[in-house]
């Protein structure tokens, strides 16, 4: 891949400092991912040195962190969130569930593969991944955004039709008020 | 009119100097409770780094005008409290030529309630999202500040009466030439109006207002982008004139921007430490806080002052 | 024929036209009432720069009217919302029923209070009093709901304050032969009266009453909620003033400047009772503002809020300097106008909407919008925060407490006034914002003829937040005839006596800067990727609330704080007032079971009252 | 003709003698003569007021007797004022039932002689100047007073009427025994001439006779606690017949009392036991009033109040204070007859009488409602109705004899009255819900009567100088009490 | 004091006078009957009508009337006032009973009783 970072004008090189030294979080904890995080933001870990803090709404959130499973229930509700995050926005999926289904991977109300709803910036593999395995991916989303190539929003903007088609098979009551964001 | 320009200059001065200000020391507050935490901590320059982010980001939507306006007010109400606020001691050299903005021509009510128009504001803006936490949020806030007000305002009270006058300038010249700071000359209205600045920074354990996973954020839960970069330059401003405003009632004022600072960052330390120790507080709870010890110590400065 | 006579006439007469019209058609009373208020302001404002006045006599009885420099201040506020108020009744009452009675009520009670003022004699001032009374109590039980519980409570209360007046007056009578104001006052100076304390905490009663004083405001939110909206503005804006008016002449003419001052006793008695006064106004600012803020009707909230704002005019008097009684005055007639383009925005509502229940309506600003200015500036005149012309009110009232040496009583007043921005918000964010109702989606602006005075009443607070000499000239010259000599004001700067002041115009520049470029930034900078969305686009921790849903937070809405001032709420002074009314039916229940249906009991009684007599008699002839 | 006041006495009682026969010529005569009858009083009433400004008063003597030995009729301002107040409630009364039972002629013609003889004996009552005669007016009064309270054929009225009679016949016992010892020490029955002779009488056996005579005539006055009797006859007798207690018979019954206190008794302190009676009267009957469910009886509770405070207004005593009662009894006759015209109205249909049931009558009866309301309203001394004036002129009266404790319980209790009437007029206007009661809709002449009643009061209210100079007249002629004795005494040749 | 007859006389009548009174006010305050209480009230009158004629009455007097045989008529006359008095007094004391029974009766039909404290439909 090619390394984006020399031809950017210095005020996108500003902005994807900034961008990359604060990464607000949406901690969505669907599975048992959500133990990793709290310690990944404290005394031991201190993601806080990154930039990286949490973010209790996702209009002021940067990153979705999905972590683990996700049932198509709780896939609405992702997807409602995401939504409402604000360009640039970033998303971090923790383990082998959103990657492929992992153990849930014949559930019958579990999704197999993140990918195909939203769009993902980093997978962290692992069942669940380490502290120091969230830390590693945050690192990568950085460098992603520090080369310009984090460009989520706009690859589900510009995809959307095929992303809504996946989500609408899955979702088989699609009961959501659509506010046209 | 080079009069003009130059206050021109010096209002830009002064609020850069605040903005600045108000954002290190939120950085600083970041580091040391990291540190306190036993964590490395983000750098002190985080809160400019979040700052450039939000301005950065897009912002997709808002709620309405109210909406639109909320961080408008904040700003306003900051900048406008700036102006009348003498950074320094009137006597200092810095003063005059840099720092002199408006500050003849508004007293300490007019400070008061010209602090209460941003979050006012704030509310207003708040509510429009409609966002039922927002509204939550900002009948927590509402209430504690009910509660805050009344220590507070007994402490100012206790320094009008003192000094019979309500002006901030005269207010400092008065312990300048007594030679004893209003801290010392009636601590227990120093302390009523400490106690009430636990309640104005909204840290622990008065952070109800906007607490993360309850309210998720409270006030500000539909605000991103713009929007909260603007908020948080306003209410860096405002910890700026908060601190201002102690330092020029209780200890005389400063002469110099090394002195402002480290008197500031002296008071400004008192809030954090508290919170670093404390659990938090539901609102009913700081309420009767606030309306406890504080409320006496205020009533016993008043009586001093009297006396 | 005499200007003043003239008026009042043809605010009766008006009166009783616009009942017959409305045997004509239900439309025509709407016309009348504004034919007749627009006749009468203009008579008014031709002629009241010249001396009148008018004097003669019934049974014996010297009547007289004047116009003097108090007077015309407050007739500036009748005139001024009475014919604003009736400009927008005209398309508020549209299609209610009975409007002849209720706008002969009205013009009536705006004719009496026009007596009130101009009256220099106690008869006519009681006279024209009454009218008042009775013709706004026909207005608040003229819908004809709740009667016991709003008009009841309403007429008691007033009888018992005229009751308290009338005994004051007769016994002023009894001392001087007179009832001329003029020859009150001068007797007040000369000492001439023995009772005066008596006679004047008993006009105090009278007055406290209109102007909801603490023990005997009960009446006062029950009957402003009960009311139609383009009266309530009057009600609360003008006729509660009418109160202050007598408090006025009473504390500032009587007390202060009686000319007694060196006499120890009379001193003494009068500085207390003033500061018993005070002390009630702040407690009434303090609790009113408690009660405001749980309510959850509009107008009822309102109606607290207008016996808080009272408190704090109450105060001012009490206290009686120079800034004091000037602050009291330029709230008066601010409350008057903010308090009425409130009531007519809460009737807009009411109109549009079918309910003032703030639990049952939200987001109405989009459908409102022009309402929700006037709200929105009036509720932040209100509150008193700059650069409206609340604040200045409340900043000359601050400051003259604190350099009177009232330090506990600006406490009091602070925290009402703090606790007034809690339901300040409560009626913005319960009317106007949230989510909106899908109920009310078909919503619209009220008319133009009822938006245009609330919108010249909200104009008129932003020019007076940076200009309060326009209302100063007025106030002084009102405060020169209550005795005070030298009154200074100046048109944008207001000073203390400490020699503090404030620089409105300073104050106005920098916030319209600061907001300007605020506005500029916000609205410019990336203009094209951000859109307004429905107020039903909020996130909610990733629940999907449904179309119909309306998530707007409304119940118990200030219930925390409400918990912490549990104690405050614990006694409700109503709650007293409905008990000792029950306990004294019940005991009047028991009296009159002498009566017990028996015919002997009756004949045994004739016996056993003249044994009575003769036993009893004998020794007292 | 030679007018004089014997024919307020002889034409009535002629009067009832002949409609019997004259209603067999034509049935509508029944009706008509009383009316006729009330007409002439109206009219010699003016007559002899205006004959009043040239002469102090008239004295007419009677059989040629002249006095004291003679029975005589006299006509002093005082006595004037409330003759023509009671022809002009006759009148209206008559007026306002023409229409009474007109189907059935019988009861009419029972009913106009009874109202007639009620009428006659109340004016009897004032304008006599002996004792015996008043007694014997007064049993009159009661005689058809009995039987007009239980002229409707129901079970209460004839309750009402026994208790009423019971107490009443207490009354003439009690004014008879006072009468017996009073001719056994002066051996005179004219009152001026008692008046001169009273001083003979020993003091204890003075007290006995006037305490007799203030427990006679204060049943016919309702001073508690005598009343009994009272509430019930209101509100059983027919509606106009209310009025007619409450207008004319109860200032009958003030009237002997205030003769006798005034003329006859040179007692010192007399005015603090009417004080005490009034307000004890005042207040018992103001809180009865205050839980009353009957409308009748809350009006004839209100109007013993109302009676209570002209008792104290007596009892005071001064020129302002009589000034004050006087106008009070021209007010609450006027005031308290339109109260009773229109309440009958208003529970036409009514079983029970009970407030309850006028929810919402307004609607049904909206001109009877304003008149009550307006009634209510003048009542209770609201200006600018002619209530106010007295009420004002009682309180100038209390307060210039330093009595502020009396302006404070009167106050009070008028605000006990402001909360029952208004209860009712908040009932009648209510729009919660409409009443289940078949309202009658007034006719023409009870309209017409409504309508003057009310224009009398905002008109008194508004130019109250209108009655002021003849209540003056009439309360100086009371005040003045040797001139009422020589007048009388003097001037005895027949005309 | 010498007990000659006409002083017994007197003594009795007004004796008589005084317990009728006496007696009547009891039966109209004590007894329950309607019809005992009416005759109370006569009785009250009755004795009250006594007492007026024997106060106008003097000993050894002469009918009030100047005719021959009388000539002493004028010093020494029973007093005739009384007496007129008393039948006009008897005349409304009789039209009073009147009306008292028929109410008894009405009173009677209508509720079955002649007991005054069952009869208080009316109260309060």
């Amino acid at each position: 891949m090619e390394n984006k970072r020399n031809s950017q004008t210095i005020a996108e090189y500003i902005k994807n400092w900034s961008r990359k030294h604060s990464l607000f979080i949406m901690a969505y904890g669907t599975g048992c991912g959500a133990i990793e995080i709290p310690a990944t933001l404290t005394s031991r870990y201190d993601a806080e040195r990154l930039g990286i803090r949490g973010a209790a709404t996702p209009r002021q959130a940067d990153v979705l962190l999905i972590t683990g499973y996700l049932a198509t229930k709780t896939l609405k509700r992702v997807i409602r969130v995401y939504e409402q995050m604000q360009d640039p926005k970033y998303v971090i999926a923790f383990g082998s569930c959103t990657i492929n289904g992992g153990m849930y991977y014949d559930s019958y109300n579990t999704i197999n593969v993140l990918e195909k709803y939203i769009p993902v910036d980093v997978y962290i593999n692992g069942c669940m991944p380490r502290p120091e395995a969230v830390i590693a991916g945050f690192q990568q989303l950085q460098d992603k955004i520090a080369r310009g190539e984090a460009d989520n929003g706009t690859r589900y903007k510009e995809n959307l039709e095929w992303y809504r088609a996946n989500q609408h098979r899955v979702i088989k009551n699609w009961r959501m008020p659509d506010y046209n964001w | 009119m080079e009069g003009i320009g130059l206050k021109i200059l010096g209002a830009l001065l002064t609020t850069i100097m605040a903005f600045a200000v108000g954002m290190t020391y939120g950085g600083i507050t970041r580091k040391l409770t990291a540190r306190v935490q036993n964590r490395v901590g983000p750098t002190i320059w985080q809160n400019f780094i979040d700052l450039v982010k939000l301005q950065s980001k897009k912002t997709n939507i808002y709620h309405g005008v109210m909406g639109h306006f909320a961080p408008m007010w904040i700003i306003t109400a900051a900048m406008t409290v700036l102006m009348f606020i003498p950074v320094l001691h009137p006597n200092s050299t810095w003063y005059s030529t840099w720092f002199p903005n408006l500050t003849f021509h508004g007293d300490l009510i007019f400070l008061l309630y010209m602090m209460v128009f941003g979050s006012l504001g704030m509310a207003l803006g708040a509510g429009q999202t409609g966002n039922p936490n927002s509204a939550i949020g900002v009948t927590r806030g509402l209430s504690q500040m009910v509660g805050f007000e009344i220590p507070f305002v007994l402490a100012l009270v206790a320094l009008m009466v003192q000094y019979k006058t309500t002006s901030i300038q005269d207010i400092m010249a008065i312990q300048d030439q007594s030679g004893v700071w209003m801290m010392f000359s009636n601590p227990f209205s120093f302390l009523a109006a400490l106690f009430a600045s636990l309640g104005m920074f909204r840290y622990s354990p008065f952070d109800i207002v906007g607490a993360p996973a309850e309210l998720a954020s409270g006030p500000v839960s539909e605000f991103g982008g713009k929007y909260l970069g603007v908020m948080m330059t306003g209410g860096s401003i405002f910890a700026f004139i908060k601190l201002t405003l102690y330092v020029d009632l209780f200890m005389g004022g400063a002469y110099s921007i090394p002195e402002l600072l480290i008197k500031t960052f002296a008071l400004y330390m008192v809030p954090v430490f508290y919170g670093w120790v404390s659990p938090r507080y539901r609102t009913e709870q700081a309420i009767r806080y606030f309306w406890g010890w504080p409320t006496a110590l205020g009533i016993l400065g008043v009586i001093i002052a009297v006396w | 024929m005499n200007t003043l006579a003239l008026i009042i006439l043809i605010f009766f007469s008006g009166a009783t036209l616009a009942y017959l019209s409305s045997l004509i058609s239900n439309k025509l009373p709407g016309w009348v009432a504004l034919l007749t208020t627009m006749t009468g302001t203009v008579l008014f404002y031709m002629s009241f720069q010249n001396e009148q006045a008018l004097s003669f006599s019934i049974i014996g009885l010297n009547l007289e009217w004047a116009l003097d420099n108090y007077t015309i201040l407050f007739a500036h506020i009748i005139f001024g919302l009475g014919i604003l108020a009736s400009l927008y009744s005209v398309q508020y009452m549209q299609n209610k029923s009975q409007q002849g009675s209720f706008y002969a009520n009205f013009l009536l009670s705006i004719g009496s209070m026009f007596g009130i003022i101009i009256s220099k004699d106690f008869i006519s001032f009681f006279i024209f009093w009454e009218i008042m009374t009775w013709s706004s109590f026909l207005i608040v039980v003229w819908n004809g709901i709740g009667f016991r519980k709003n008009g009841i409570w309403y007429m008691a209360m007033s009888a018992i304050g005229a009751y308290a007046m009338l005994t004051a007056i007769v016994l002023i009578n009894s001392e001087i032969g007179t009832y001329s104001l003029q020859a009150f006052f001068n007797a007040v100076q000369e000492n001439a009266i023995d009772n005066l304390m008596l006679v004047s905490i008993l006009l105090l009663i009278g007055f406290a009453v209109k102007a909801a004083l603490m023990p005997l405001h009960i009446w006062a939110p029950r009957a402003y909620s009960n009311t139609p909206a383009s009266y309530t503005s009057v009600f609360s804006g003008a006729l509660s003033k009418m109160g202050v008016f007598g408090m006025g002449l009473v504390l500032i003419r009587v007390f202060r400047f009686s000319g007694l001052q060196d006499n120890f006793d009379y001193a003494l008695v009068s500085q207390f009772t003033s500061h018993v006064l005070a002390w009630l106004g702040g407690i009434t600012a303090a609790i009113a503002t408690l009660y405001a803020l749980v309510q959850k009707d509009a107008k009822k909230l309102l109606a607290y809020s207008s016996i808080a704002q009272l408190g704090y005019i109450v105060i001012g008097l009490a206290i009686g300097t120079k800034l004091a009684v000037m602050s009291a005055l330029f709230l008066a007639i601010m409350h008057a106008v903010f308090k009425g383009a409130l009531f007519m925005a809460v009737g807009a509502v009411e109109r549009q909407v079918g309910t003032t229940d703030m639990t049952k309506i939200s987001g109405l600003i989009r459908r409102m919008p022009w309402t929700f200015f006037v709200t929105l500036v009036s509720i932040i005149a209100l509150a008193g925060v700059p650069p409206l012309s609340g604040f200045v009110g409340k900043w000359m009232l601050y400051e003259a407490l604190i350099t009177n040496g009232n330090f506990f009583l600006v406490v009091v007043v602070f925290f009402s006034s703090t606790a007034a921005f809690l339901y300040s918000y409560r009626i913005l964010f319960g009317l106007f914002l949230g989510q909106e109702e899908d109920d009310t989606a078909h919503v619209k602006e009220a008319p133009a003829t009822m938006v245009i005075p609330m919108v010249i009443l909200a104009l008129f607070l932003i020019v007076t937040g940076t200009y309060p000499g326009i209302v100063f000239e007025p106030i002084a010259h009102g405060m020169e005839y209550l005795g005070f000599t030298d009154v200074t004001w100046n048109m944008t700067v207001l000073s203390n006596v400490w020699g503090d002041s404030v620089n409105l115009q300073y104050v106005s520049t920098t916030i319209g800067v600061a907001f300007m470029l605020a506005l500029i930034f916000l609205t410019f900078k990336g203009r094209k990727g951000t859109r307004g969305v429905s107020t039903k686009d909020i996130s909610t921790s990733g629940e999907i609330p449904l179309e119909h849903e309306n998530l707007t937070f409304q119940l118990d809405f200030f219930k925390p704080f409400e918990r912490a001032a549990a104690p405050l709420y614990k006694r409700s002074i109503t709650k007293i007032y409905e008990d000792v009314a029950n306990g004294l039916e019940a005991l009047f229940d028991f009296t009159r079971k002498i009566y017990t249906g028996n015919g002997q009991t009756y004949a045994i009684y004739v016996v056993a009252f003249l044994v009575t007599l003769l036993i009893v008699v004998q020794n007292m002839l | 003709m030679n007018i004089s006041p014997v024919h307020y006495i002889a034409l009535p009682l002629l009067a009832a003698f002949l409609i019997p026969l004259l209603s067999k010529l034509h049935k509508e005569l029944a009706r008509i003569v009383p009316g006729l009858v009330f007409l002439y009083f109206l009219v010699i009433s003016v007559v002899l007021m205006q004959r009043l400004e040239t002469q102090p008063m008239i004295s007419e003597v009677i059989a040629g007797w002249s006095a004291p030995w003679g029975i005589n009729l006299v006509f002093t301002p005082f006595s004037g004022f409330l003759v023509s107040l009671m022809s002009f409630i006759g009148f209206l009364v008559w007026v306002y039932s023409y229409h009474f039972k007109k189907i059935d002629y019988m009861p009419a013609q029972k009913y106009f002689i009874l109202l007639m003889m009620l009428v006659t004996g109340s004016i009897g009552i004032v304008l006599t100047g002996d004792i015996f005669n008043l007694f014997v007016f007064l049993e009159i009064v009661a005689i058809s007073a009995y039987s007009l309270t239980a002229f409707y054929p129901g079970r209460d009225g004839a309750e009402a009427a026994f208790k009423y009679l019971l107490v009443g016949s207490f009354a003439s016992a009690l004014i008879l025994l006072a009468i017996v010892i009073l001719y056994t020490q002066t051996g005179t029955l004219n009152m001026a001439d008692l008046a001169v002779k009273m001083h003979e009488v020993p003091h204890y056996l003075k007290v006995i006779i006037f305490v007799l005579f203030l427990v006679g005539f204060g049943i016919e006055a309702e001073m508690f606690p005598l009343n009994g009797w009272a509430p019930d006859a209101y509100s059983q007798a027919p509606g106009p017949i209310g009025a007619v207690f409450a207008g004319i018979v109860v200032k009958g019954g003030i009237y002997a009392l205030v003769r006798v206190v005034y003329t006859i008794f040179d007692l010192s302190g007399v005015g603090t036991i009417l004080i005490a009676l009034g307000l004890v009267t005042m207040i018992i009957a103001e809180l009865a009033a205050l839980r009353q469910d009957n409308l009748k009886r809350m009006l004839a509770y209100s109007s013993i109040g109302q009676m209570g405070v002209v008792l104290i207004a007596f009892g005071i005593g001064t020129d302002t204070a009589i000034f004050a009662a006087l106008f009070l009894m021209l007010n609450h006759a006027l005031i308290k007859s339109m109260l009773f015209f229109s309440a009958s109205y208003l529970l036409y249909n009514s079983t029970t009488k009970t407030i309850k049931e006028l929810t919402g009558m307004a609607k049904h009866l909206p001109f009877v409602s304003f008149i009550f309301a307006l009634g209510a309203f003048a009542i209770v001394g609201l200006p600018p109705f002619s209530g106010f004036w007295s009420k004002l002129y009682f309180l100038m009266a209390a307060a210039d004899a330093q009595m502020v404790l009396l302006i404070i319980t009167v106050l009070s209790v008028s605000v006990i009255e402001i909360i029952y009437y208004f209860r009712v007029i908040g009932k009648i206007y209510s729009k919660d819900e409409t009443s289940e009661l078949e309202p009658k809709k007034p006719t023409i002449n009870s309209v017409l009567v409504m309508t003057v009643l009310g224009a009398l009061i905002i008109i008194i209210g508004v130019y109250p100088d209108l009655v002021t100079d003849w209540i003056h007249h009439a309360s100086d002629a009371l005040v003045n009490k040797s001139n009422y004795i020589q007048n009388v005494l003097t001037e005895n040749l027949p005309r | 004091m010498d007990f000659d007859f006409q002083n017994i006389v007197t003594i009795s009548v007004y004796g008589s006078a005084i317990a009728l009174i006496l007696i009547g006010i009891y039966a109209v305050l004590i007894k329950k009957h309607l019809i005992k209480i009416v005759i109370g009230m006569s009785l009250v009158d009755a004795g009250l009508h006594l007492l007026f004629v024997a106060i106008g009455y003097i000993n050894n007097g002469t009918a009030p009337i100047f005719s021959p045989g009388y000539e002493d008529a004028a010093t020494n006359m029973v007093d005739p006032v009384p007496q007129a008095l008393v039948l006009t007094a008897i005349v409304i004391g009789f039209a009073v009973t009147a009306v008292a029974l028929s109410l008894v009766i009405r009173l009677y039909k209508h509720h079955g009783t002649v007991r005054i404290d069952e009869i208080k439909s009316l109260k309060w």
